[in-house]
């Protein structure tokens, strides 16, 4: 078994139109620069994939990324937690123009919405809401005399992850707090693209220390030297 | 029962015949007892990777005796080793795996199957101690759910029938059952036969049966290599 | 607003007469911005695990200009250090953390808080892009809710109400607010009056608050030492 | 801060008669044997706690643990998936005598319902056990157009836990698959209290390589060379 794919530009082919992507990373730690760098080269040379659901906790910052690909209009829809960040200009413009729709989900619903897609539970009562604007339209539930918000799985067509280490089966480790939402999201989608800093053979990663074990995996691209968008946001750096 | 006598397959023989539909690089969860035979027979040059309920993926051949680690077992609770490419987690992250269509395959032992797909295979009355293990979370799940079983029961009752008499596993989870004497799919409500022992005519088959064996396409022999037990 | 203006604390002061009620041990959460503040002020021998919703447990303070490593953020996306003891783990564990009430402590701002417990913190109208994070989740689970915050906006009006009229983070979730004149628990619906500004009349800081302030045990003096902010 | 206790027999001396107790393990792997012979002699020596619920995915083995603690008479309950094993004579002799109650769970259902605790879920919908005895008296509800049986978090008063290496702040690793149940036990009891085979400063542990965050543990006792429960069965040993 090799799940390994010889560039980003291959491991991005098979999304379609319209299909649902989520995207690892929390603001600048742990999003896969290069995958998505390598859907908007994509999108600019055949005008596709367009009208892309993306499921994020941010909607993108400076103008690299989620941002980069809001820009080049790629983006029908953002789910994420907190579409604001240092510059939010790309999706702020558009959103306000309403050039972008937005569902806004609480961040630990986010979390927990993605691992129930992954987990077969394709529902779950949650305190998180309740009362609020969130909540309103779904249903809600008392137990143990409090009341609860009943919230559904997210699942999505493709995820597209940041690793640190994966071995040729797809097993992963993650880099200090760019772990954030990268397992879970590896977990619900129908395809998962990671990108690793580095890949090994199968026996490489100590079965004790996977945090992410294969079976979530469906490809796996070598990117040795990613970028950070932190860093890149910090240098000014866009992708245009 | 009427007809010729035909001698079915052995266990292992139906176990083999389990294992050439399994593909190269597969996850599959094989059932405590007979089930875990599948493992044996894989086809040259195809390795699935083998899931177990209490956390760990792709794990190999029983240590030799004496170099067992008892915490390193498997769903069964026998010893096991590690294959490259292994991965160890906790008992909710595994079972994300079977509820959350991760697994490509289970394959499970049955009492009874029935027509509709509905699995008996955790108890078989109300006495006695019941336990129910990963059973009925195996049967949702996994993309393809699949039984491996004698055509009949010892003393010659069908066990694949038209509606279980044994309490559930689960409903309308099994659409393909190997047996002794048949591979038949489960497709709408119905079965339908696709293998059957090139000795036995239909009317036999069907006469072990309990509910109606279908035709749709075409009917090939079942032929399975002499195996060891 | 009535009586004579009382010179309020500082965010610093407010902070540190939070900081004053996190035992040692205890898990907290601070939320983004001013409650971040709090981690400066824990007493002497005192020594708090602090918690980001982004998957990391006991970090420390922010790395000097130039080592920062982007990998490594809180919740603000501010870089932090690691303590001997941490650990990071995924946004799902994080959150169960939160909503299983494993915090003892959530420390967050505030637009306004009612007698209810119910708290306003993430959205003020029903313009711009809204942006809600983790402050739904916050609010349910940890042990103790508390909030700190100025006694008033800045053009005056009372942020300690009767009922919240910005969009609501969470219902009845809040149990003490610390604010620049005063520290408030919330109790069966009431606002109780716990410390107050020695030099302010009672009178005074009722006409700085928007709901009734009840006396429910000893009113005891809010003093609090000159800080640099 | 440091959660050391520096005795099994100080370790367990909170727990009270009639207390929901989640033991971690997998049949012989993972099974605090220690904390349970602690808790048995303490039974023995006073007569508490008695009258106990304890929540694991089997019902013992042999006559040790749990099937130990059922032989002592300190057992009301059993909640569990596979109440059999090499030699379940203990829960078998019992419960056919109706002198234990058995609640028996799926074993996915009880991992998730355990977790479910720990994540503060009150309530979740599963595929597992619909249409079958399992479910009776359960609500379902369809979603997708399949229908799901909706299951109940499971907390306990105390979970004894077995790991490999804890450091003085409760993080956790364990070894091999003896991990099992044990890092669900820890989140979903109101005190989770574990014996370690190694004790180690805070620090010791990699915070990339945490299994079990020390926020979800109370007390840890170091048991240099803990008994394996599956090599005691082995070798024929009791606990009487």
């Amino acid at each position: 078994m090799d799940k390994t794919i010889a560039t980003p530009a291959a491991a991005v082919e098979g999304i379609a139109d319209g299909a649902s992507v989520m995207i690892g990373g929390f603001g600048g730690s742990g999003a896969p620069i290069e995958l998505i760098h390598a859907l908007i080269d994509r999108f600019r040379a055949t005008g596709s994939p367009g009208g892309l659901t993306v499921i994020n906790n941010n909607a993108g910052n400076g103008r690299i990324g989620i941002a980069a690909m809001i820009d080049a209009g790629m983006v029908a829809k953002m789910i994420c937690s907190f579409p604001r960040s240092s510059d939010p200009r790309a999706f702020t413009e558009r959103y306000l123009a309403g050039g972008i729709a937005l569902e806004l989900v609480p961040q630990g619903t986010l979390a927990e919405r993605i691992r129930a897609a992954g987990a077969g539970i394709p529902a779950f009562y949650t305190p998180t809401s309740f009362g609020t604007e969130l909540a309103e339209g779904k249903p809600v539930a008392e137990f143990d005399g409090r009341m609860y918000v009943q919230e559904r799985w997210l699942k999505a067509d493709v995820a597209l992850v940041k690793a640190e280490t994966a071995d040729r089966h797809g097993n992963l480790t993650y880099r200090l707090a760019a772990r954030n939402f990268n397992p879970l999201m590896c977990m619900a989608a129908a395809r998962t693209v990671v990108q690793a800093s580095r890949v090994v053979a199968a026996g490489g990663i100590d079965p004790e220390l996977v945090v992410t074990p294969g079976i979530f995996v469906d490809a796996v691209v070598e990117v040795r030297e990613p970028q950070q968008e932190e860093a890149l946001i910090r240098a000014g750096v866009g992708y245009a | 029962m009427t007809g010729t006598m035909v001698k079915g397959l052995t266990n292992a023989q139906i176990a083999w015949r389990a294992a050439q539909d399994i593909a190269d690089g597969a996850y599959v969860n094989l059932g405590i007892g007979f089930p875990e035979m599948v493992a044996r027979y894989q086809p040259p040059g195809r390795q699935a990777i083998f899931h177990t309920e209490n956390g760990v993926l792709d794990f190999g051949e029983a240590p030799p005796a004496g170099q067992e680690d008892w915490d390193l077992i498997n769903a069964g609770k026998k010893a096991i080793t590690l294959k490259p490419g292994a991965a160890i987690f906790h008992h909710a992250d595994s079972f994300a795996m079977v509820r959350g269509g991760h697994l490509d395959v289970a394959i499970l032992g049955a009492y009874q199957v029935a027509e509709t797909g509905d699995l008996a295979n955790w108890r078989v009355g109300s006495k006695g101690v019941p336990a129910v293990g990963g059973a009925m979370d195996l049967v949702h799940g996994a993309k393809r759910v699949a039984v491996i079983t004698d055509h009949v029961t010892r003393d010659g009752q069908p066990k694949l029938v038209d509606r279980c008499t044994f309490p559930l596993t689960g409903v309308a989870c099994v659409t393909r059952v190997y047996t002794s004497h048949a591979v038949v799919d489960i497709a709408e409500g119905r079965f339908v036969l696709r293998e059957k022992l090139p000795g036995q005519s239909l009317e036999d088959l069907q006469a072990m049966t309990g509910a109606r064996l279908h035709l749709d396409g075409p009917l090939t022999d079942l032929t399975v290599p002499e195996l060891a037990e």
